[in-house]
């Protein structure tokens, strides 16, 4: 029968090539001696990720350096290691990578740095020897305060109102979910969270989702969204529930989704820093590392176009959470 | 030509290319990769040859994992279990879970593919349901991540596994009685049935298995990850049944074979790791993915169907028989 | 009326849902946000007429969602190309009966079974997609929202557009000869050859008619808001395949209405906004969803058990 | 007697005056090696009935399926009503009056009789109304047409076989039809509807119906065809008038050799009591109070009409449906047999009536098929010995002379006597103290009964208990030792071996022997 033949040329092929040795990141096998830094956001498809890539591609661009941006297109935490295992085998010189879930993750950077490779993590950190460098947007805490803060300051520190996070599972927006509901409970002790909903990170989701809270609270006084695709999704119920005004929406999101909404007065401002920087940033730090430019003890670090930057430990500070507003949010295109 | 030595071929050629154009794919870290990231959904495609054999489907062993990873998680921590008795608690809730779908669907004669469509729903929702959708279970002892990360005598943890399962699944498929009133069922339940095979008794033994099985892939992914969280092994379940019917496996039943299966767990696995070798997005994977398995069905119909045609190419007979045998 | 059993209690079911609403969450009630919720639910219901078809033929198609997504991102950057809507409506119909036509010729042209092909065709069209877009969101002109009409005068047509289709497919289905034979075909396949149906051709037109209505309701749903997300329909098809079960609709084909299937889709479609109203934790709505399909189907078994015993 | 020879004169003058209904002129077809027709002629005049006779796979069903234009003939040419026809198909044929009847009745479980009605006799354009007031009215016309108690409202699945069978000649009788094609009409039809089915036939006959009627039972084709066609491997051996024949002339015709005798003697005496039923009752399967002997090495007849209860009674003692009351005995000790399993333990076989769906697994291969009850008999560490499975198939087809390439064909590539034979081996190959065969031999050509009957009386022979249920009057006289005639669910008489048709009958029907 054939296919035993078959089997067994098989089996020896993939013996006879599966015992090449790893040619090590120092030189990768074949091609063109160029660092290669791999970009990992915690999930494909998403604006916000999407809008890092921008950065990290400029930055590339300017640098020089070959990038590769990969990561899950579906919700599977297993996959960010997955694709950081293969990088590892494949060889690339750095990564900079969005964790999705710290513990879960770092054992793979850990034996990425074992092996050599450069580690730098944005967006949401790994454990701390995980990796080399984190570029620091702002915290979680920075992040859920400031949320909270600015749904304070549009409620005048009273009244009910709504959280809309991506998904119940997902670390990030149980992180600053957590942070909201501390700060809540810590500084504003007349507001109350009524109510949760996951909206699986789709858009349709949120906005159904938001539609009914607002016939479900009838005297819900703002929307609070700790995904992206929250805010616009909410401003929109919130329109066509003709309660523009009286119920107002905040949360994380890019001034582009939410430019029409703020300018119609409904969504009130949006939090973020400028993800393209971050992007940029990961991957200036990334190649700075790879090339010594950057090590651990330096207080500050120059980031060609972007400037400089402090260096609290082996955090890269990139700056505070940015609010746009209707003054503002013109003068942005991410 | 059979279907397996098709399958063969087209890994082999999969490797071939990735070889050329992927860097350091032919490294044996890569190849050590390779298997344990096709650990779970290994097990878990092994298990559902057997239960698609037997003319049923289980959308419900995604979840299940998840369900079960959440169990362990909370064996071991909050109920301070040690780790070997957590393990097997989760075990047997897995296959009660199997059990359940089981006794829906010979019990009251219900279609497989809607009671799994229901408990694929059910068993996801008791996981976010315990877990609050927060709770979270990390800082395993080392010795357990061993399990999931290490290697054993050079190779990873998952291949022994995985080998012994895949012996075990073949010998119980090929070689024993269940195998063969499991293919019984699968062509005629009520010819099975006048045969005097306990088809109720056969059907549940299979669920069971697929619990068990989700449950054991469940132990190795949260060994693999090292954290437990209630959206473990999500569209699973799609990627095995994947799997098996790339491997031959015939969605009605009876036909089907074990090392089909495997290949078709190895064609997609290379695949999916290879196109990160040869820089490709992740989608292009998915994309091929849907592709390799339309080649894999359609090519041989096609070829047999351009074979009759040239016979008697004004009649119409050979499409209809077509349709009614497959 | 015994033959209706599963579309009686499921419409029970649902009647206790709503009066359980009506009594501990009288504020479901208000007619602005049930319209809106409605609305949001018509695309759904399309689909899901689509789903029922497929079936009560005897087969099924889970690639529904992703020619759901195709088709709205493809409309939507039709719009904004500029198109007018009475262009970009018959494109986005014509692109999902397109894919239609090609789960047909692979389901009754080869006769490969439909899961397999359209497990496969979903994985390729979801993927492309995002291979595509990589997931960035359309954004649409003003004039495209409700048709360009008002608010409410946009949410009543899609609520009326989906009834419309409802019933007039449930009265094709009971009243049309082609509809009699998609049940003859869902029924036994042979015999209809015999009784010269040409099931063939049944089956694929069932296939484009499904993807047809994908694309009449991913344009339902792009017009309710001014961004297209690439990812919606998502998950849709476990969705509508659930609520056409639960309506009654056997998976073996043959048997079934569309009136059930609707009232299926509305039981599942309230269970989610009740849960928000009865100020139910989020973290149980899928294990309830699932119980609520378990329930259904296993209601129905244990009827069909008493009938034969 | 007077009235089919006043009625032969009639249809004599007839086909002077009119040119045949149908005409085949040496139609050949294969399918890929295999030539199942080779230059077959035949033709149906109107108002005969022409009997088509043949071994299974001679080629009748293929010369229907021509005729009904399922398949397409590769060369010869097709003629009705003198024109000729090319590019047959189903929805043609049935335009042009043809209707065929066929053993599985092909209609649709799901759908009410009216509308399995109306989908055979309404045009078959999608876009029309249907009306279902008139599907309603038209179904109830047709079916009180032949007598058949069937509301139109019920669901094809509720029907019994016989119903089916009463629906599915309701519309070709509905479709106007002026040839029609009856296989095997009567295999699942009690006396009274078979009677009532020649009825039929004749009164059709008289209105100038063509008639094809293709049946294993000999005796039938004597009553009602009024010509023969027979046809061997694919060839027509000419037609003939039915006068011009005998029932062995015929026989040697169609085998083309002599059947020494179609129901060979009895031998031995029988032995001890091998399984005694006392009071034995199921109610789902409306059997009660039966109290039976069966000795080992007798062959005991079990006769009755359809719906009797004697399938109802094998699927009892064989756990299907299990007994719900009374007590069975094995060989003195008292069982309970509540699944196959457990009549397998106690040795009781059954070979079900519907081969297709029970007798055997098509698709799976002989060999696998013959095993497949004896798996705890022959794989007891559930381990399979497949050098013992084949070695075993290969004795089971050697002694039951099962004609196929190899044990690893599948069965779905055996004719009709052969599958029998298979699902025969299944059961033996369990080595029961108990067969019980269900119509063994219906559906199955001449030569394999002939072959089956000789096989039942070695087994016999050899101290096997057999239970033979047929509906088979002649092969029930010719077999058993015993004849056991059931009605209404229970033993309405026991009677010798040499009992007569007429006592049988009587028995079956519940009347006085001089009632017939």
């Amino acid at each position: 029968m054939n296919i035993y033949l078959l089997s067994l040329t098989a089996a020896g092929l993939m013996i006879i090539t599966g015992c090449g040795n790893n040619t090590g990141p120092g030189q990768p096998g074949g091609v063109a001696k160029k660092t290669t830094i791999a970009f990992l956001p915690k999930s494909k498809g998403n604006a916000y990720f999407i809008s890092c890539k921008k950065g990290a591609d400029r930055a590339a661009r300017e640098l020089g350096v070959e990038l590769i941006f990969d990561g899950p297109t579906d919700p599977d935490p297993a996959r960010q290691n997955e694709i950081v295992e293969n990088w590892i085998t494949l060889g690339v010189d750095a990564i900079a990578a969005a964790c999705e879930n710290k513990e879960g993750i770092s054992t793979a950077l850990r034996k990425a740095r074992a092996k050599g490779i450069k580690v730098v993590t944005y967006d949401a950190d790994a454990l701390p020897d995980a990796r080399d460098f984190f570029v620091n947007q702002a915290t979680p805490e920075g992040i859920g305060y400031a949320l909270m803060d600015e749904a304070a300051r549009l409620c005048h520190n009273e009244g009910e109102f709504a959280v809309i996070i991506g998904s119940l599972t997902a670390a990030n927006q149980i992180e600053w979910r957590k942070y909201v509901e501390e700060r809540r409970a810590a500084q504003y002790p007349n507001m109350k969270m009524a109510a949760v909903r996951p909206c699986d990170d789709l858009k349709d989701k949120a906005q159904s989702e938001a539609t009914t809270l607002l016939s479900a609270y009838p005297n819900l006084k703002l929307f609070l969204s700790t995904t992206s695709l929250g805010v616009p999704s909410a401003a929109e119920a919130v329109k066509q529930a003709g309660k523009a005004g009286q119920v107002k929406v905040v949360g994380l999101g890019l001034p582009s989704e939410n430019r029409r909404y703020v300018k119609e007065g409904i969504t009130d401002s949006v939090i973020l820093w400028k993800t393209e920087d971050l992007g940029s940033l990961a991957v200036r730090a990334a190649s700075a590392v790879v090339s010594g430019a950057l090590k651990p003890g330096d207080k500050t670090f120059k980031a060609g176009s972007l400037g400089e930057f402090q260096i609290e430990g082996d955090n890269i500070i990139l700056g505070k959470p940015f609010i746009f507003n209707k003054d503002n949010i013109d003068q942005f295109d991410f | 030509m059979r279907h397996e030595s098709f399958l063969l071929l087209m890994l082999i050629a999969e490797w071939l290319l990735f070889a050329a154009v992927g860097r350091n794919f032919t490294t044996l870290d890569n190849t050590f990769d390779i298997i344990r990231h096709s650990g779970e959904i290994g097990l878990l495609a092994l298990a559902l040859t057997a239960v698609i054999l037997t003319g049923g489907i289980d959308l419900s062993v995604g979840s299940l994992l998840g369900l079960c990873a959440i169990l362990f998680g909370k064996l071991w921590r909050d109920a301070s279990l040690p780790i070997w008795l957590a393990m097997t608690c989760t075990l047997g809730a897995g296959a009660l879970a199997g059990g359940f779908n089981a006794a829906l669907i010979t019990g009251l004669r219900l279609p497989p593919l809607i009671v799994t469509l229901g408990a694929f729903s059910l068993f996801r929702g008791l996981a976010e349901a315990i877990t609050r959708g927060m709770d979270t279970f990390t800082n395993f002892p080392p010795t357990f991540l061993r399990l999931g990360q290490e290697r054993w005598l050079g190779l990873p943890a998952q291949a022994p596994i995985l080998i012994l399962f895949a012996t075990g699944i073949w010998l119980l498929v090929h070689r024993t009685t269940f195998g063969r009133s499991f293919r019984a069922i699968g062509f005629s339940p009520e010819g099975a049935r006048y045969a005097g095979i306990p088809v109720g008794r056969r059907v549940t033994m299979v669920y069971v298995l697929a619990g068990l099985t989700a449950a054991m892939s469940a132990i190795l992914y949260t060994a693999r990850l090292g954290q437990a969280k209630a959206d473990a092994g999500t569209g699973y379940e799609l990627l095995a049944i994947t799997a098996v019917v790339l491997g031959g496996t015939s969605i009605f039943g009876g036909t089907g074979s074990v090392h089909g299966t495997l290949l078709g767990v190895a064609a997609l696995a290379v695949l999916n790791n290879g196109l990160v070798h040869a820089r490709q997005p992740r989608e292009v994977a998915g994309l091929l993915t849907g592709l390799l398995l339309l080649l894999a069905l359609a090519g041989p119909v096609l070829l047999k169907k351009l074979a009759e045609r040239r016979g008697r190419w004004h009649s119409p007979a050979p499409a209809i028989q077509n349709n009614e045998t497959a | 009326m015994k033959r209706y059993f599963l579309e009686v209690s499921v419409a029970l079911a649902l009647g206790a849902v709503l009066l359980a609403l009506a009594v501990f969450a009288p504020a479901f009630y208000q007619p602005q946000p049930l319209l809106s919720l409605a609305a949001r639910e018509a695309p759904t219901l399309v689909v899901a007429c689509g789903m029922a078809l497929v079936i009560i033929c005897r087969h099924i198609d889970i690639s529904l969602g992703a020619q759901f997504s195709v088709c709205s991102v493809c409309a939507g950057l039709l719009a904004a190309m500029h198109w007018p809507l009475v262009f970009v409506l018959p494109a986005s119909i014509l692109l999902g009966a397109i894919f239609g036509a090609i789960n047909g010729a692979l389901v009754a042209g080869l006769g490969l079974p439909s899961i397999v092909v359209t497990l496969a065709t979903m994985a390729t069209w979801r993927e492309s997609l995002r291979w595509w877009r990589e997931g960035v969101w359309v954004d649409l002109p003003d004039g495209l929202q409700w048709f360009g009409l008002s608010q409410f005068a946009g949410q009543w047509t899609l609520i009326l557009v989906a009834l419309t289709l409802l019933a007039a497919l449930a009265l094709a289905m009971r009243h049309l000869a082609a509809g009699r034979f998609i049940y003859a075909v869902g029924s036994d396949t042979e015999a209809a050859r015999l009784a010269g149906i040409r099931p063939q051709r049944v089956t694929f037109g069932v296939f484009v008619l499904a993807g047809a209505m994908a694309g009449l309701a991913a344009m339902m749903n792009v017009i309710q808001s001014p961004q297209v997300d690439p990812n919606s329909g998502t998950g849709l098809e476990l969705k509508t395949i659930a609520a056409v079960v639960v309506g009654g609709v056997a998976i073996s084909g043959g048997r079934g209405n569309l009136w059930g299937a609707f009232a299926g889709l509305l039981l599942l479609a309230c269970v989610g906004p009740a849960l928000t109203h009865l100020h139910v934790e989020p973290y149980w709505d899928k294990a309830i969803q699932g119980a609520v399909i378990l329930l259904a189907v296993v209601a129905d078994g244990l009827r069909r058990r008493q009938k034969t015993l | 007697m007077t009235f089919q020879g006043g009625f032969l004169g009639l249809s004599v003058k007839r086909e002077t005056s009119m040119s045949p209904l149908l005409r085949l002129d040496s139609v050949t077809k294969s399918f890929g090696a295999v030539r199942a027709l080779k230059g077959v002629s035949f033709d149906l005049r109107p108002g005969e009935v022409h009997a088509l006779v043949g071994e299974n796979g001679a080629g009748k069903s293929t010369l229907i399926k021509i005729i009904t234009g399922a398949h397409p003939p590769d060369s010869g040419a097709i003629e009705i009503a003198g024109a000729p026809v090319r590019h047959l198909n189903p929805a043609a044929a049935r335009q042009l009056g043809i209707a065929c009847i066929y053993q599985q009745p092909a209609l649709f479980a799901d759908l009410t009789v009216a509308e399995a009605i109306a989908l055979r006799l309404e045009p078959p354009g999608g876009l029309r109304r249907v009306i279902w007031s008139e599907r309603h009215a038209r179904a109830v016309q047709l079916l009180s047409q032949i007598g058949a108690r069937i509301s139109p409202d019920t669901e094809v699945s509720q029907l019994s076989a016989p119903e089916q069978q009463l629906v599915e000649i309701t519309c070709a009788l509905g479709g106007g039809a002026r040839i029609l094609i009856l296989d095997e009409p009567t295999a699942s039809l009690t006396r009274k509807e078979a009677e009532l089915l020649f009825a039929l036939v004749r009164h059709l006959r008289s209105t100038g119906v063509g008639i094809i009627y293709i049946s294993h039972r000999l005796e039938e084709i004597f009553t009602l065809a009024d010509r023969v066609t027979v046809l061997r491997d694919g060839v027509s051996l000419g037609t003939r008038t039915a006068g011009e024949l005998d029932e062995t002339a015929l026989i040697k015709l169609m085998i083309g050799r002599d059947v020494s005798q179609l129901y060979p003697p009895a031998e031995g005496e029988p032995g001890e009591t091998a399984l005694s039923l006392r009071d034995v009752g199921c109610a789902a399967g409306g059997v009660h109070h039966v109290s039976l002997d069966i000795r080992a090495g007798e062959i005991l007849g079990l006769a009755g009409l359809v719906g009797a209860g004697r399938t109802e009674l094998a699927r009892a003692l064989f756990g299907i449906t299990p007994a719900d009351s009374g007590e069975v005995r094995r060989s003195g000790e008292r069982v309970d047999i509540q699944s196959p399993q457990q009549a397998i333990a106690c040795g009781i076989a059954y070979v079900p009536e519907d081969r297709r769906r029970h007798g055997v697994i098509l698709e799976m291969p002989i060999a696998a098929n013959i095993t497949l009850a004896a798996h705890s008999r022959l794989f007891p560490a559930a381990w399979l010995r497949l050098g013992v499975e084949q070695s075993v198939a290969c004795e089971m087809m050697r002694n039951l002379d099962v004609r196929a390439s190899g044990p690893d064909a599948p069965a779905r590539s055996l004719s009709g006597g052969n599958q029998q034979k298979v699902a025969l081996a299944r059961w033996l190959a369990t080595q029961p103290k108990v067969l019980i065969l269900d119509e063994p031999t219906q559906g199955v050509d001449v030569g394999a009964k002939s072959e089956i009957h000789r096989i039942l009386r070695r087994l016999a022979g050899a101290g096997m208990a057999v239970v033979m249920i047929s509906s088979d009057l002649p092969e029930i006289l010719g077999m058993s030792d015993r004849i056991a005639v059931m009605r209404g669910g229970t033993i309405a008489a026991m009677l010798p071996g040499r009992a007569s048709a007429h006592e049988v009958m009587a028995a079956a029907l519940g009347q006085p022997a001089t009632g017939l």
